[in-house]
């Protein structure tokens, strides 16, 4: 028997793009501020200045203190506000893509690796879901569970689960077809283990990809809660709430929304960067 | 149809800060709707018009009192309705007996009408179970329609009134398109149509009267007005409103069954520089449980901000270390409540109680309202006829039990005053209550509200009202 | 095919009654009760009571849920308190508009995004591909009212070239269906290059360029017949999703459409109105998949019912 | 092939019915690709099916291996039906039973690493092989499919194509199985490499006394590894019996335009061609001919193949089954390649 | 080697294929030369990923995105087509120089009929009107033996089965009257008896046009069928190239042998087949020297450093290899071909 002496060749290692560093260093300096902000420069939800409401960017305010990017309606800073927000945002983003992920993982796994009746039930329940309006089901769920960020989050992971079971769905699906899969159960391998160690592992990456893409379009849904009135509680500062409450001021403070606004695009155009990073790896599916 | 671009040329185009929903003028939920009364005042006439402090004839010439509990309403002659029809005494009848039957928020203020007659074709008698002293003012709330009409559902789209205007086009909560009736019995008015669209976005609005699209806004919030003053062909005015603010103190919880802490909490708040700072021209701080043009308004000594005096007190009442309480409002209850709710919590954490702050929904705030279900709710309130009665006569009372609060001495000084036919005694009676529900702290009643409007400047004749629903009848393009 | 599209009807009549039964319970399980909005804070709780009885809202729920059933199959949902006459025709009347402004959106949405994803193809990669894929991301970033107001100041304050308002004739549709194609053009764009990009590097494209065809045809007339299914789909289901989600843009713009009035009904606890607006914009969407359905087979001859 | 030849097979398959089900509504639609196949593998020998793209061997290979139910028939392997054997039972006899796939790099798991690949199967059955010794136990295996222990650390992607095939080997031989069923194991492989693997094949056979269920449409391929042979056409077995005996002389005409048409390196542009042409395309299994299934191509079929499907039995002075009514043992066509010797 | 006297229809000269750009691009074909003459068939032989393909793209100018000629010429009818314009390819493409290819379930656009794209080369090329282009093409899948062709005139490609998609693609490479036909594995992706058909159908066509013709095949016995001529590439260069019959009579290559040996129709009749130890180098990891030499027994000291050229043995034929004489003698070192004759 001849024995194969050559050294097979490692595939070349894809390199990362520079922008998708620079993505992931701008989210993490996100994180950092959200983190830190509290620290550096505290902002109480609760304390108002009215002397000093309204002031543009780089004015000083009544006790002196310079406000780098101006003050809101009620005279806070919109500095402390942002970095307070930034908290907030992506503590709602990420743990509602947490939330509604794992559920539709579950789901999704459960509905593409047994189809049949289960996935038949399961799949008109994503499609009920999809067909009603999501943004009133937001709506009326905000309205039945009442403001808090936590119902909030399950309100927002309610109205999402459905695209993450649809996206481990199709994995599951096409995985269980893969070779390997029947290799496996050749194997004499039960269900438990051919779902966690043969269908799991290729569902993670698109729901990965999905689950970035949903980060920021959650941040968004927020501050669309906000608009309608169903945002994050008085006492907690968001982007969304501050974008929402301060559009009325865009003629003539428009500070006030805007500077949220754009930390909103630029946290979302990152992650989506890094979205697309782990998209590369395979095969592109835009979503809704 | 949406009626969009149906006005024709020279309509008057306004926007109030409501949509109109319904104009038929029985339904209950419209019925104390600011701008679907405003429209309605387009359409339909009333007995008794209000006529800036006063009250002028309207479809009645005159009206006379022969008994304390009986009235005489002579009406005018040779009215015609839109749809052709004459007015008689019938007709009257025929309204006031549908409206006592509607449940609506006016409901109290016709129960005590037992009856209407029509005596002759032109005369209509009214007959109370008490002496009703507030009934011509409340006939301004009664709108008239053929009797045949009453209990018709085309009136809400499409009513049949006798007023300057009749309903061109209607889409609910959108836009209202009326046109001249020519043949009003006061006078054609001198515009040919008003449109009247509802723009829910103060942006747009705001942009749509710079731009000409509106010729007149009503209101304008007080943080926006820089964004129209000085605006080319904008001119902006203002005028004191009947509409104020008050935060009450849910008096049947603790702590606030304590007059002393309810005072406590008022001392904290710096209410002078609050409204001054937040409202700017856009408010006035209040001296009474009611505003200040009301009558039946009494000015009363105000509570000094005193946070230490305050701490003092909240100490004696064995609360040293404050409490934790909550407030209540929704967004929309008026301008600038969400801030005024956090510049009132901002304080009050300063003399250590905490207030959790529920921005809540329209509808749940009204069910935990009625349901007594809160400890301190921020709202704005309009004295709707701008008589003390139609706020603190029925809010007040020990019956009607808003909030808690049950004081005998007060039930007695408001049910003499709502008896009084006399207006000077009536307004010395409210002039009472007012000492008495400021003494007791049953809220805090911050602000009464300035109403500040754009016109384009080519308008003419626009006369505004304090209780929110002005005229637009005599409204001119110059 | 028939069968097939049976089968999907006998679906979407699932789906339909999925989301009936759901807007049914949520729509009741809210707090705020109509009745107290009717009569304001100076009813009565016998008023309230008598107002309850009026709707039937005393009733136990599984026999308001039969009766309400009963009403929908005949297209009743009962009237509306607030806005008087039928839930359905109010929300009729407001559809119209609500269609309006959601073609003109996709139209939009389709004429920028379709051309752009097909440049994007040709030179991926390229300034205009990186330019499109981050402004794609940045248009779904903004809060929809956010681009509104701005848009709002910008070309009507600013530039006084647009109306700010509904009623101002077709010109006031215009920044409404821009505000709602934005976050969705450059979506498209990708979407379009991607599957440009993908049948690009087919077999069949191969073929044709050594049949001598040239690129424009090879992207508008190969490339471009392959992809129209992708692209039909989506534009299916935005078509949908622009219906069911022109809400914000409605109030922003005070668009008399569906999404407006159905605000003001969640608000106004309008029952009825919630309901028959929302089973309009679930059954528009489930006749829009559908149609998406259907058009597969026209514009996908390798489809045969068995592998749709 | 005689009964009692059958009766000692490891493997049997009888009149087995396989294929996809469509549903359309709620009907359900059946098209049998495996139509009533019969055939046997003996311990320690390889069997052969070849046929045409679409001819249902692979339906036919994971029938047998259990990876899709069968419609109807019998598939016994060790003596135990496996449609009715219990199900710990059946996962027992998974580690006799084996598959080697057709794509190397598809039926192995890309995130696993090649020692985790052969241990799979002794994690599953516990007590086969000890955790101890399962760094050992991967690199005695994977030196008898020509492997070193370097490659134990390796992922698929970082192994060539004929590497790959041999980690599936050793995966499937880490269970020490009695048959293994091969659907085209060597057809996605380069000439050189296959000749590797089928050798490899033939090497453990010797040793190990493995079985093959051998499955391609490469005929040359099936010649030299097969002991016996079974011919496919549209889901039937139209010719079977000992390789040499059928390659040497088909007695369907189906398989003798099949091996005629099979390109050899003796042939040249100029020479006249031996192919004998067949018309017309492969009819579908959801709606094949009546009677004989290949009648509608074959020059010779009559009315009464029309009517009357041949048996599989033997046929006078053919020495194997064959699926014709006019099958008579003349030697017609003798396959070129092999035809000297 | 074949003697032409005219000039080749189409060739290709050195031609060197690059992945990748400037110095960390890797050549994957590195200096080919072929060269198609009219009437006469050149077949490529290879193992996968040896560079086929790319060559035979390389004649119509369709190398895929990132592959790029680095060095040599292309050449068609005489043409340098180092020069041509995007424009100036399309016109060469087609009417002179057309291709098959290897999958024709892929290859034919799924959107749109047969017959569609059989006569969108005269509607677009020669501006025919649609019933004159109609007309052609329906006489065109007459000669290909497309039966019924107005009947399947109107079917999608998906309503025909492989070999009449084959047949289709071979109706559309000749639609154009080209010179020259690049066949890329035509036949590889169908059964026998299909393969059968299109390889005689190639033969016909070719014939009958006097076409210059390129076959591509892995597969020897194909390239028996239709081919004078062949040359075996082995990681980007041809080893060997000559008459068919005198390479298939005996390899002077070492890779060509061992590439013979291992058809198991070779092995008719012994018990294992010959098979070559290893597997082709990766193409950025071609060893130095010969790149054959850590699979081959014949290599010596000298293999491992000095690359051999391609050079014409007595016989007339090339072969790259340093010992091309001892393999066609016979007499290797030991090693797994220690002995053997053929
Ligand atoms: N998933 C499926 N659904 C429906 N029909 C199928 C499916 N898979 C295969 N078939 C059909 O079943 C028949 C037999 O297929 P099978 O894959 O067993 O053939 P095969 O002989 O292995 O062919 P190949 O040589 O191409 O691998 C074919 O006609 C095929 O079209
Ligand atoms: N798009 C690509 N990117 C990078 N490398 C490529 C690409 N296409 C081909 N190659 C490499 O170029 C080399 C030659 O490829 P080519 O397709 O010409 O081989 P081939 O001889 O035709 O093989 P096969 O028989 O598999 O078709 C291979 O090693 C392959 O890995
Ligand atoms: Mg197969
Ligand atoms: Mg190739």
């Amino acid at each position: 028997m001849s024995a194969p002496a050559l050294e097979a060749p490692a595939r070349a290692r894809r390199r990362t793009p520079r922008r998708t560093w620079i993505a992931l260093g701008v989210l993490a300096l996100f994180v950092l501020a959200g983190l830190l902000g509290p620290v550096l420069h505290p902002y109480d939800a609760v304390a108002t200045d009215l002397p000093s409401r309204l002031l543009p960017p780089g004015s000083r305010t009544e006790d002196g203190s310079l406000a780098w990017l101006g003050t809101d309606q009620l005279g806070r800073d919109l500095l402390a506000n942002v970095l307070a927000g930034s908290r907030v945002s992506l503590v709602v983003g990420l743990a509602t893509v947490v939330l509604g992920g794992a559920a539709g993982l579950l789901v999704g796994l459960v509905s593409g690796y047994f189809g049949g009746w289960p996935d038949a039930v399961l799949s008109r329940i994503g499609d009920v879901q999809l067909a009603f309006p999501s943004i009133l089901l937001a709506i009326l769920l905000a309205g039945v569970l009442g403001p808090s960020l936590t119902n909030i989050v399950i309100t927002l992971a309610v109205t999402r689960w459905v695209i993450f079971a649809r996206v481990v769905r199709a994995s599951a699906l096409s995985a269980r077809e893969l070779e390997y899969v029947n290799s496996a159960r050749l194997l004499g391998a039960g269900h438990l283990r051919i779902l966690l160690r043969h269908i799991l592992p290729s569902c993670w990456q698109p729901l990965l990809v999905a689950g970035t893409v949903q980060v920021g379009l959650t941040m968004v849904a927020e501050a669309s809660l906000s608009f309608l009135g169903l945002g994050v509680p008085v006492d907690e500062a968001s982007w969304g709430a501050t974008v929402s409450l301060g559009r009325d001021y865009l003629g003539s403070a428009w500070w006030i929304s805007t500077v949220p606004a754009l930390a909103l695009a630029l946290v979302v155009l990152c992650v989506g960067a890094v979205g697309d990073a782990f998209r590369d790896a395979s095969d592109p599916r835009a979503q809704l | 149809g949406t009626g969009s671009g149906a006005a024709p040329e020279g309509a008057l185009r306004a926007a109030f800060g409501q949509p109109v929903t319904d104009l038929d003028p029985y339904k209950a939920n419209t019925a104390v709707d600011e701008a679907t009364l405003i429209v309605k005042r387009l359409v339909f006439d009333t007995l008794v018009r209000r006529e800036g402090e006063k009250l002028a004839p309207g479809l009645a010439r005159s009206w006379e009192r022969t008994s304390p509990t009986t009235w005489v309403f002579h009406l005018r002659r040779g009215v015609q309705f839109h749809d052709g029809s004459r007015l008689t005494a019938r007709d009257v009848v025929a309204c006031l007996k549908r409206t006592r039957s509607v449940e609506s928020a006016q409901t109290p203020l016709w129960e005590p009408v037992v009856s209407a007659t029509a005596d002759d074709a032109h005369t209509v008698t009214f007959t109370t179970s008490v002496p009703l002293g507030a009934l011509p003012v409340n006939l301004t709330l009664l709108f008239i329609v053929p009797a045949r009409l009453v209990a018709d559902p085309a009136q809400s789209r499409s009513p049949v009134g006798s007023g300057p205007f009749r309903v061109a086009g209607f889409t609910p909560s959108t836009t209202v398109e009326l046109e001249r009736n020519d043949s009003y019995w006061g006078g054609r008015a001198r515009l040919p149509a008003v449109s009247l669209p509802f723009v829910a976005e103060t942006s747009s609005a705001i942009t749509a009267l710079r731009n000409g699209d509106l010729d007149l806004l009503w209101p304008i919030p007080p943080d926006q007005l820089a964004e129209v003053e000085g605006a080319e062909g904008v001119r902006v005015e203002t005028v004191p409103s009947w509409t104020y603010y008050l935060s009450w103190f849910n008096c049947s919880r603790k702590p606030f069954g304590d007059p002393a802490v309810r005072r406590a909490m008022w001392q904290a708040v710096d209410i002078g520089g609050l409204v001054r700072e937040l409202f700017g021209a856009g408010a006035e701080r209040m001296t009474a449980p009611i505003p200040s043009t009301v009558l039946g308004h009494r000015a009363q000594h105000p509570y000094a901000y005193d946070p230490a005096a305050a701490r003092r007190a909240l100490r004696e009442a064995g609360l040293p270390r404050g409490f934790r309480t909550s407030l209540m409002w929704f967004d929309a209850t008026g301008p600038l409540a969400r801030e005024l709710a956090q510049a009132m919590i901002s304080a009050w954490s300063e003399i250590g109680v905490e207030v959790e702050p529920q921005s809540i929904e329209k509808a749940q705030w009204l069910e935990r309202l009625n349901t007594l279900d809160w400890d301190m709710n921020l709202q704005t309130n309009t004295v709707t006829t701008g008589d003390a009665g139609f706020s603190v006569g029925r809010l007040y009372t020990s019956k009607a039990n808003r909030l808690g609060y049950a004081n005998p001495a007060l039930d007695a000084v408001l049910a003499k005053a709502d008896r009084a036919a006399d207006e000077d005694e009536r307004s010395r009676l409210y002039g009472d209550a007012c000492k008495t529900l400021w003494d007791d702290a049953v809220g805090i009643f911050p602000a009464t509200l300035v109403t500040a409007y754009g016109l384009r400047r080519d308008l003419a004749g626009f006369t505004p009202a304090a209780n929110n629903q002005p005229e637009l009848a005599d409204v001119a393009r110059r | 095919m028939t069968r097939f599209l049976l089968r999907r009807m006998g679906q979407a009549l699932i789906v339909a009654w999925g989301a009936i039964s759901l807007v049914f319970v949520i729509v009741r399980v809210v707090p705020g009760d109509p009745a107290a909005l009717i009569l304001g804070p100076d009813a009565s709780p016998a008023q309230i009571a008598s107002v309850r009885a009026d709707f039937g809202l005393d009733r136990p729920l599984a026999q308001q849920y039969a009766t309400h059933l009963g009403e929908v199959v005949r297209g009743d949902f009962g009237d509306s308190w607030r806005l008087g006459g039928s839930a359905m025709a109010n929300t009729l009347d407001r559809y119209p508009a609500t269609l309006a402004l959601a073609v003109l959106a996709l139209v939009l949405t389709l004429a920028v995004g379709f051309p752009l994803g097909m440049a994007c193809a040709r030179r991926a990669g390229g300034v205009l591909d990186t330019c499109v894929s981050a402004l794609s991301l940045v248009g779904q970033a903004l809060p929809s009212f956010w681009v509104g107001i701005v848009l709002i100041l910008l070309f009507a304050r600013g530039l006084n070239w647009l109306p700010s308002t509904a009623g101002s004739g077709p010109a006031s549709a215009v920044l409404p269906a821009v505000t709602l194609a934005v976050p969705f053009v450059g979506w498209l764009a990708r979407l379009v290059r991607n599957g440009a990009l993908e049948e690009g590097g087919r077999e069949y494209v191969r073929t044709a360029r050594a049949k001598g065809t040239g690129e424009g045809v090879l992207q508008y007339v190969h490339v471009g017949r392959n992809i129209a299914v992708p692209v039909v789909t989506v534009l299916g289901l935005l078509l949908g999703n622009f219906v069911a989600n022109a809400v914000i843009v409605e109030v922003v713009f005070s668009w008399p459409g569906i999404g407006s009035l159905m605000v003001d009904a969640i608000t106004n606890r309008d029952y009825a109105v919630v309901e028959a607006a929302i089973v309009t914009i679930t059954v528009t969407y489930i006749v829009l998949n559908l149609l998406v359905d259907a058009l597969y087979f026209a514009l996908d001859p390798r489809l045969t019912p068995e592998n749709a | 092939m005689s009964v009692e030849a059958r009766d000692g097979a490891l493997l049997k398959v009888e009149d087995l019915h396989a294929g996809y089900v469509h549903r359309v509504g709620l009907a359900r639609h059946r098209i049998p690709a495996v139509a009533g196949v019969d055939l046997a593998v003996p311990a320690a020998r390889t069997v052969g099916v070849v046929g045409e793209s679409g001819c249902g061997k692979t339906t036919l290979a994971r029938a047998v291996v259990g990876l899709r139910a069968p419609f109807s028939g019998r598939v016994e392997f060790a003596g135990r039906d496996l449609g009715t054997v219990s199900r710990r039972e059946r996962r027992r006899l998974a580690r006799e039973l084996q598959m080697v796939f057709q794509d190397p790099f598809t039926a192995l798991n890309p995130r696993m690493t090649v020692a985790e690949l052969i241990a799979e199967g002794w994690r599953i059955h516990r007590g086969t092989v000890a955790p101890a010794d399962h760094a050992a136990e991967t690199a005695r295996l994977l030196g008898l499919v020509g492997l070193g222990p370097e490659h134990a650390g390796r992922r698929p992607h970082e192994l060539s194509g004929g590497q790959c095939q041999r980690v599936s080997i050793a995966r499937a031989l880490a269970l020490g199985p009695r048959l293994i069923v091969c659907d085209e194991a060597v057809s996605a492989l380069d000439v050189s490499v296959q000749a590797q693997i089928l050798n490899l094949l033939a090497d453990l056979q010797e040793e190990l006394g493995v079985s093959y269920l051998f499955i391609s449409h490469d005929l040359d391929v099936v010649r030299h590894l097969a002991h016996e042979v079974v011919v496919m056409y549209v889901g039937t077995v139209v010719e079977s019996g000992p390789t040499d005996e059928v390659f040497r002389n088909p007695q369907h005409p189906y398989t003798r335009a099949l091996l005629s048409a099979v390109p050899s390196l003796r042939d040249r542009p100029g020479l006249p061609s031996r192919e004998i042409p067949l018309l017309g395309d492969v009819p579908s299994p959801a709606a094949p001919p009546s009677g004989c299934r290949f009648r509608t191509r074959c020059w010779l079929a009559t009315e009464h193949c029309a009517r009357e499907t041949p048996p599989l039995v033997p046929r006078p002075g053919v020495g194997h089954p064959v699926a014709c009514h006019y099958a008579d043992g003349a030697e017609t066509t003798a396959y070129p390649a092999g035809g000297g010797s | 080697m074949t003697t032409a006297h005219e000039s080749p229809a189409a060739e290709v000269r050195d031609l060197h294929i690059a992945f990748g750009s400037g110095r960390d691009g890797t050549d994957v074909v590195r200096g080919v030369s072929l060269a198609l003459h009219r009437g006469r068939v050149l077949a490529l032989v290879g193992e996968s990923g040896s560079g086929k393909s790319l060559t035979s793209l390389a004649f119509m100018g369709l190398l895929p995105a990132g592959a790029r000629v680095a060095s040599g010429s292309v050449r068609v009818e005489g043409a340098d087509t180092g020069e041509f314009t995007p424009r100036q390819w399309r016109a060469v493409r087609g009417t002179r120089i057309a291709m098959v290819f290897q999958d024709p379930a892929s290859a034919l656009n799924p959107a749109f009929t047969v017959g569609w794209q059989i006569a969108e080369p005269f509607r677009r090329r020669l501006g025919d009107s649609r019933a004159r282009a109609r007309e052609k093409a329906v006489a065109l899948m007459e000669t290909v033996g497309i039966p019924e062709p107005e009947r399947r005139y109107h079917a999608h490609p998906h309503e025909f089965s492989g070999g009449m998609r084959q047949r289709a693609v071979v109706a559309m490479a000749l639609a154009l009257e080209p010179a020259v036909l690049l066949a890329d594995e035509p036949t590889t992706a169908l059964d026998v008896t299909v393969q059968a058909q299109i390889l005689r159908l190639l033969a016909e066509r070719q014939r009958a046009a006097g076409l210059a013709m390129l076959l591509v095949s892995h597969d020897l016995g194909v390239v028996a069928k239709l081919a004078q001529e062949v040359a075996v590439v082995y990681a980007g260069r041809i080893v060997e190239q000559g008459d068919l019959d005198t390479v298939y009579a005996a390899p002077a290559h070492p890779y060509t042998r061992g590439l013979m040996e291992a058809v198991p129709e070779a092995a008719a009749g012994e018990p294992r087949l010959r098979s070559i130890a290893g597997h082709p180098p990766d193409p950025g990891r071609v060893p130095d020297g010969c790149a054959f030499h850590p699979r081959c027994a014949f290599a010596t000291a000298r293999c491992t450093t000095e690359r051999p050229l391609l050079r014409t043995l007595a016989d007339g034929r090339g072969a790259a290899c340093h010992h091309a004489e001892s393999v066609l003698a016979g007499t290797a070192p030991g090693g797994p071909y220690g002995g053997s004759d053929l």
